[in-house]
């Protein structure tokens, strides 16, 4: 049955309803939400816990000790919460966690605003912390999808040992849209080898990111890297919309896609063959998909609420093979149709 | 011939990786002695933190986590919300509990989180190579404090378990010292006491242990322990901040 | 047909609770909608305004720029969004608080006295249902039946003894609104 | 008879043990271990188990036995 | 007159020399002698202070007060410390303030270890911090370039009023090798319109970072992006080495270019045309002179000590027309001669 | 006839983007009435936090910096120890203060940092829209709270000025309130002794006033100041936590 | 003759103003403001110029004469 | 001709200000030079090691891996390092502390009893200087009138008055080495 629930709240919901049960996190608009639904039904949860952490570095890393014991656990926050976490991030990372970070972008640099933006792409995708990792990231475009792809997130991070992040900007997560939830989701990963949940009957586990000798560190680094190859070739995911013929390709994700989306039909009632690719896995990136339609189209216009930042992966998919467009808007505007349908024209 | 002295079980048999008359190796054992005593080895979870003891889990035959610099009492919180059955020991050096970890450190207390925090306050950030602590003592000289630690520009020694004990939530939080025979055993006794009072769920323990840094005080480990009596004591007054049973906190 | 909506007023006119009848009913009848606050800054300046967006075919983007319905419960409402509107769109006054006239001449636009129904009705807090009832009255936009199902969802437990008076209000609005202005 | 043995190849010569023990049966070694350290040495004699060399050794080289 | 100094003190006196007599920072190896040189250093100066910061937090925010004034200040960290900066990087760059930050990079992801790597590049590329905003990034290969680019990186800094980073790995950090320092270092840059001084007998400054209206912040952002594309036009920075007529293009900065220029050397010994281009100013990135160099140069190799970062700015830069191979070492591995040789000669 | 109370010149005409009867307006009006009376206007540096008075630069005539979230002290202490000649006053909410910015003000108190802090405590995030604070009361309800502060989740009530008041190097702390006019005119004093002494170099001093947040406390501004008297100033007593001078702590 | 003078288009009608006057020469209005506040108006007669009224107004919208 | 030294020995054998010294004299010699310290973890071990690169061309990486030049201070160190050097490469080893012969066919190797004749001098902390002698006496990989400049310059003000003990141990080192095995 559907029901109507905010991006925010709809996605809480999802992830209790999949094992997550502790929550840590603090307060920042616009994913406020997100707590305040958490710490409503955590306590009534046998096992729950919605603890207000002091920082955000106090959060992530709640979060860090909550799932080193197996459970599920989960923080949020928005921009410049986040910025906060990237030391705990290359921690999960670095020691093979399994976190769900929801991160629901707003204005930026600095304080910015509360407004939707899409900014913080190359943090979530590129590495914000240091050091060589790569952290799961999920787009959303509905409150549907702010729902399943929490639980995909889940998943991917038990089934992976890594930090996965849910990224939406600040409408997806303030909107109501009708959503569907299961009753419960699945939650099957066998974490006794190294979950920390005392050594009894066996010998300890240890949670670690350090390797002092420098072959050890690159043995493991290497291992890691394994790890991200086979998320590449098997977890990348996307949407294309009437891409088959398309000359020309637009590429946008999460809120900005839907845009596209009503952009690429009038598109195409003016006679324009224009599809649109939405990647739903920032990382991976699906980039073969964008590399084979370069086979075909004649441009690509990658859309964004920034000043540019997946168009470079738009870029190092398309390998200089054709031409790509950037078309961007920020400070919390969200940008047309018609926008949208100016900037296609503009480049043909 | 009966052995009365011998090395823990929940210390495995490597050795430690620590200077000569460090005060880490010291505190290691009396942990180890304590979970031994309590029967609480395949319950615990021991937090290593950033500094010397980085590396703590090489020797705890226990489950074991190392935590970002600072963050071990958020860690803890995270293991002990998820798992209120294990028990968990946060292990923390001065710069890793009085000056990166401040924030955790108040306010898993003020939570009353149910875990314990062993605090080794040697004046100085070990691992790094000597530099200056919030709990350097005025006119220490350290690799960053170099013409003695200057009010001026780096202001007075922290005393954390004064400030702790400024909250309501914590049961218990003494400060002993490694100096002699009847300050080892009050320590090893804290240890014990919070480690019960933990596994009795009694809330947020915490002994803070003054300990020597022979390497980065320059001194030997016997001038070291003069040095502790002489200046750390006498800025650290030793005693039990706070002892209460929850009981007594609900009244 | 799509229907982009602006609701927008005070803070506690109960806007948003409006906006999200709205977007309810819209689901119940089968429609595709979405419903978005304004959560910007304004928060302590004391206007709230959401986006409603009810229609047939999948949404973009929910945040409503151009509205084909507005509904001004107070002043500064009006002044803000009524440059905004589509041509040919429905425009909603609260004559009550509103004392000046709207402007554009290429627009459907209602006078009622919403805060003055709902105070008539014993509470002005029930101005939103009554605007919700001039909007079905006038606009159409969702059916009677949905907004009643999706009054009686929202008022269950313990908010059931409103729903008497949340009718009542609907009705009152509904009523005034198929009357000439 | 109380005593207490040393391992000698754990000792890191801090001398604490030493420092504390109440009977003076222990002194530091004249020869470098395999680690580099001169380490403590029991004299034997007037040992009576109190534990303090123990309590205080910070590498857990001492056994005591009664 | 030569000297002969440490990486991390030659940049601390620099530093000083050209003006920046405060600074503010937490301990961290491998960059730990910065912050000792400047608590001996500083006190002995007027108007000088050496704070050691609560936390690397702290440290960034120190610097975005100090700055404000329109004095110099800077702070260095390493790996995790950086990562704990992201959050006050961004609203330095929001608020745009003139800061110089050092980052000494150790192995990652995680705790790690202390060993040199440059798998931070991402992180200080691409926007680590939160945002649409850009960091120039100067990447020394010297102990005097240390002292060199520290000075620029403070010029750069003011100019443009940007942060602006100088980033090495932990072996330019701890190295010694002769380097000539000048007494003084100019440092008449004007920040009178802005800085905060006490407004005496002018209207009040403000530095703040938010713009709460959406089209006010993107104004905002795009008078930010003109800015950035004029330090891309006028301040991109490179070194060529025997590029000309090279088949093989090498892209290395930092303590690998050295590698990679004695790589050269033995290539050119065994007849093969290779060349390199090292990057020296990271952002912005010199991509027109490897665009260029696509029309001649059979195959282009980024070499890194890490897993592949700069490479994507090489691809970006290279847009598809040549193949871009990378090399990468991890964990304190520093490449080889040999292996780069190797790795040339693999992809031939 | 003659004007006997007008608005302080420190503050421009702009009015206040405050909810009626929120206590950030008044303490501006005081604090801007310090300034002037101190005659401190064009040295002052006035630091915004991240809360609801973000915007406080909108309203005083003075040099003004906004800082990240908590981070007011650290921004102060590069602020002052760039330009020690300036006035630098960190105003700063609970929320800011004593969660995110526990670290942070906690070491400038420790520094002794000559400089003054403002520190707002309504018990509530008021910006964010009515979260749990460090200040809660146990048993609030707020909207992370729903159900009353439980100390099983959240702990106990921080008390800021006791615990800075462990610290040896601040001057000065005074906890005060804005319910009646007593308590109004010892806040301003307070106010107004703290830049006197930040003027005179005396080092750290902080005032911490207990304000009314009506919109998140759900209550009208009047209910506001009976809860806060009731509620707030039982857990949170006045007073004086320090008051030396440079001289008697170097004695 | 002491008295006061509210700027009523700033007055957001919080009546704290109402409360802490002792001469209670200060009262709730009846009509709306520009800002949609019902403002604090003076009524006129006993104030003594006591300025608790301006002290405790958070919106500085009183001045205070004598 | 390029010079690529390891250094290793115990911490407190004053390796890293050998290094230094090898560098400041082959800088004086107007050779490139580079110097780094293995800055790893084994600092809580009490071992200690430095690279030195002294060339007459651009130094590419300072951190040596393959060495021409290796000084064993202890036992440890020629059991770590002796196998990576390279064929051809020059072996001091301080006799006094280290029982083991090397394994190495296809390098030069000079014992010394290094230890032994700074014990000599009255301070075995000198161990250091009178390897630097030995190196300077066998390998010659840096001139003694330069050596002599950089102790001066190292050693001036407060520690000047250590300089002809540390010109003694030079001489010592270097006379040692110049006698047969
Ligand atoms: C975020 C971060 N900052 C700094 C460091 C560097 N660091 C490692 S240990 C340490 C200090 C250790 O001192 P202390 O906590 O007193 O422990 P000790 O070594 O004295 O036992 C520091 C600053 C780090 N690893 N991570
Ligand atoms: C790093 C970061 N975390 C969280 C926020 C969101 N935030 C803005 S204001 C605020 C709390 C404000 O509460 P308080 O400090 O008590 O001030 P008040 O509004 O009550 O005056 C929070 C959490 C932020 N802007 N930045
Ligand atoms: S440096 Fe100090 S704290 Fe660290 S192991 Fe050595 S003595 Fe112990
Ligand atoms: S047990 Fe007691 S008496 Fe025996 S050696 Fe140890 S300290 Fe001395
Ligand atoms: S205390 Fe232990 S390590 Fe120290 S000298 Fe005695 S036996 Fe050796
Ligand atoms: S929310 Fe609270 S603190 Fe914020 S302006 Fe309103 S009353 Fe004041
Ligand atoms: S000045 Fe005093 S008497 Fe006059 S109105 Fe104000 S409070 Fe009342
Ligand atoms: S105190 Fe000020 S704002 Fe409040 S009612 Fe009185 S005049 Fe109006
Ligand atoms: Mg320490
Ligand atoms: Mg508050």
């Amino acid at each position: 049955m559907k029901v109507l629930m905010k991006g925010n709240e709809a996605l809480s919901e999802a992830a209790i309803r999949a094992g997550a049960t502790l929550y840590f996190g603090y307060p920042i608009t616009p994913q406020n939400e997100i707590g305040e639904y958490m710490s409503r039904r955590l306590p009534t949860i046998p096992g729950g816990a919605y603890i207000q952490a002091e920082t955000e570095v106090a959060s992530i890393n709640m979060v860090y000790g909550a799932v080193s014991t197996g459970r599920r656990a989960m923080t949020s926050s928005s921009s410049p919460g986040i910025s906060l976490m990237m030391e705990g991030i290359s921690y999960l990372a670095g020691a093979e966690l399994p976190a769900v970070v929801v991160s629901i972008m707003r204005g930026g640099p600095g304080l910015g605003n509360i407004n939707p933006e899409q900014a913080d792409y190359f943090q979530a995708t590129k590495g914000g912390g240091h050091g060589s990792y790569r952290m799961i990231v999920l787009a959303p475009a509905s409150v549907q999808e702010m729902t399943d792809l929490t639980v995909l997130a889940f998943d991917l991070a038990d089934k992976y040992r890594n930090p996965a992040m849910v990224i939406a900007d600040g409408n997806l997560g303030q909107m109501m849209e009708p959503v569907e939830l299961k009753d419960s989701y699945p939650n099957n990963y066998d974490h006794s080898d190294w979950a920390l949940t005392g050594a009894k009957g066996r010998k300890g586990h240890t949670i670690t990111s350090i390797y002092l000798d420098a072959d050890e560190m690159e043995d493991y680094i290497h291992k890691l890297y394994r790890k991200y190859g086979e998320i590449e070739r098997v977890e990348t995911r996307h949407e294309e919309f009437l891409t088959d013929d398309a000359d020309v390709v637009i590429v946008a994700y999460g809120i900005v896609s839907r845009v596209v989306r009503s952009a690429v039909e009038l598109l195409r009632a003016e006679g324009i063959k224009a599809g649109m690719v939405r990647p739903i896995t920032l990382w991976p990136y699906p980039k073969a998909v964008l590399r084979k339609l370069a086979d075909t189209a004649k441009f690509f216009l990658a859309c964004e609420m920034s000043m540019g930042q997946m168009v470079e992966d738009v870029q190092l998919s398309v390998e200089g093979r054709r031409p790509v467009y950037f078309y961007g808007r920020s400070g919390g505007n969200v940008p047309t149709p018609a926008e949208v349908v100016a900037a296609v024209k503009q480049r043909m | 011939m009966q052995k009365v002295f011998e090395r823990p079980k929940s210390l495995n048999d490597r050795p430690f990786h620590y200077c000569p008359g460090c005060g880490h190796g010291i505190v290691h054992r009396m942990i180890a002695e304590a979970i031994d005593e309590l029967g609480l080895q395949d319950r615990t979870v021991f937090i290593s933190p950033v500094g010397c003891s980085v590396f703590a889990y090489w020797y705890f035959e226990t489950d074991n986590v190392q935590a970002a610099h600072g963050r071990a009492p958020a860690v803890g919180t995270g293991l002990k919300r998820a798992n209120p059955d294990s028990i968990v020991i946060s292990y923390q050096g001065d710069g890793d509990l009085a000056s990166s970890g401040t924030a955790e450190i108040i306010h898993a207390a003020a939570r009353g989180e149910n875990f314990t925090v062993i605090f080794i306050n040697n004046a100085i950030y070990g691992m790094t190579g000597g530099q200056m602590a919030p709990t350097t003592l005025v006119g220490q000289a350290t690799s960053t404090s170099p013409y003695g630690r200057d009010p001026k520009f780096a202001g007075y020694p922290i005393h954390i378990s004064e400030m702790l004990a400024t909250l309501k939530a914590p049961r218990y939080i003494e400060r002993t010292s490694l100096n002699n025979v009847a300050n080892l055993s009050r320590t090893k006794r804290a240890i014990k006491k919070a480690l019960d009072m933990q596994n009795k769920g009694e809330g947020f323990t915490f002994v803070e242990v003054l300990a020597p840094c022979p390497t980065n005080w320059g001194l030997d480990p016997n001038e070291s322990i003069d040095w502790m009596e002489s200046n750390m004591m006498p800025e650290y007054p030793l005693g039990v901040y706070r002892d209460v049973k929850t009981a007594e906190v609900k009244s | 047909m799509t229907y982009e909506i602006i609701l927008a007023g005070f803070g506690g006119q109960g806007i948003l609770f409006l906006g999200k009848m709205i977007a309810l009913a819209g689901m119940i009848d089968g429609k595709e909608v979405s419903w978005i606050p304004s959560y910007g800054p304004e928060m302590r300046g004391g206007t709230a305004n959401c986006s409603v967006v009810v229609s047939d075919r999948r949404i973009g983007t929910p945040v409503v720029t151009r509205p084909n319905v507005l509904v001004a419960m107070n002043r500064p409402s009006l002044e803000k969004f009524e440059s905004t509107m589509q041509p040919g769109g429905h425009l909603l006054i609260n004559k009550t608080l509103i004392e000046i006239p709207h402007t554009r001449q290429d627009i459907d636009v209602t006078y009622l006295e919403i805060t003055g129904l709902a105070g008539e009705l014993g509470n002005p807090r029930m101005a939103n249902i009554v605007a919700l009832g001039g909007l079905i009255g006038r606009v159409g936009l969702v059916s009677r039946d949905a907004v009643i199902e999706a009054l009686k969802k929202e008022l269950s437990g313990k908010k059931a003894a409103l729903l008497d008076l949340n009718l009542k209000a609907l009705d009152a609005g509904q009523q005034a609104a198929l009357l000439p202005a | 008879m109380p005593m207490i043995a040393i391992n000698e190849d754990r000792c890191k010569g801090c001398s604490l043990c030493v420092r504390v023990c109440p009977t003076h049966v222990i002194e530091m070694g004249k020869h470098l271990n395999a680690k580099g350290f001169y380490p403590a040495v029991y004299t034997g004699g007037k040992c009576t188990a109190c534990k303090v060399c123990a309590l205080i050794c910070p590498d857990i080289c001492i056994e005591v036995f009664k």
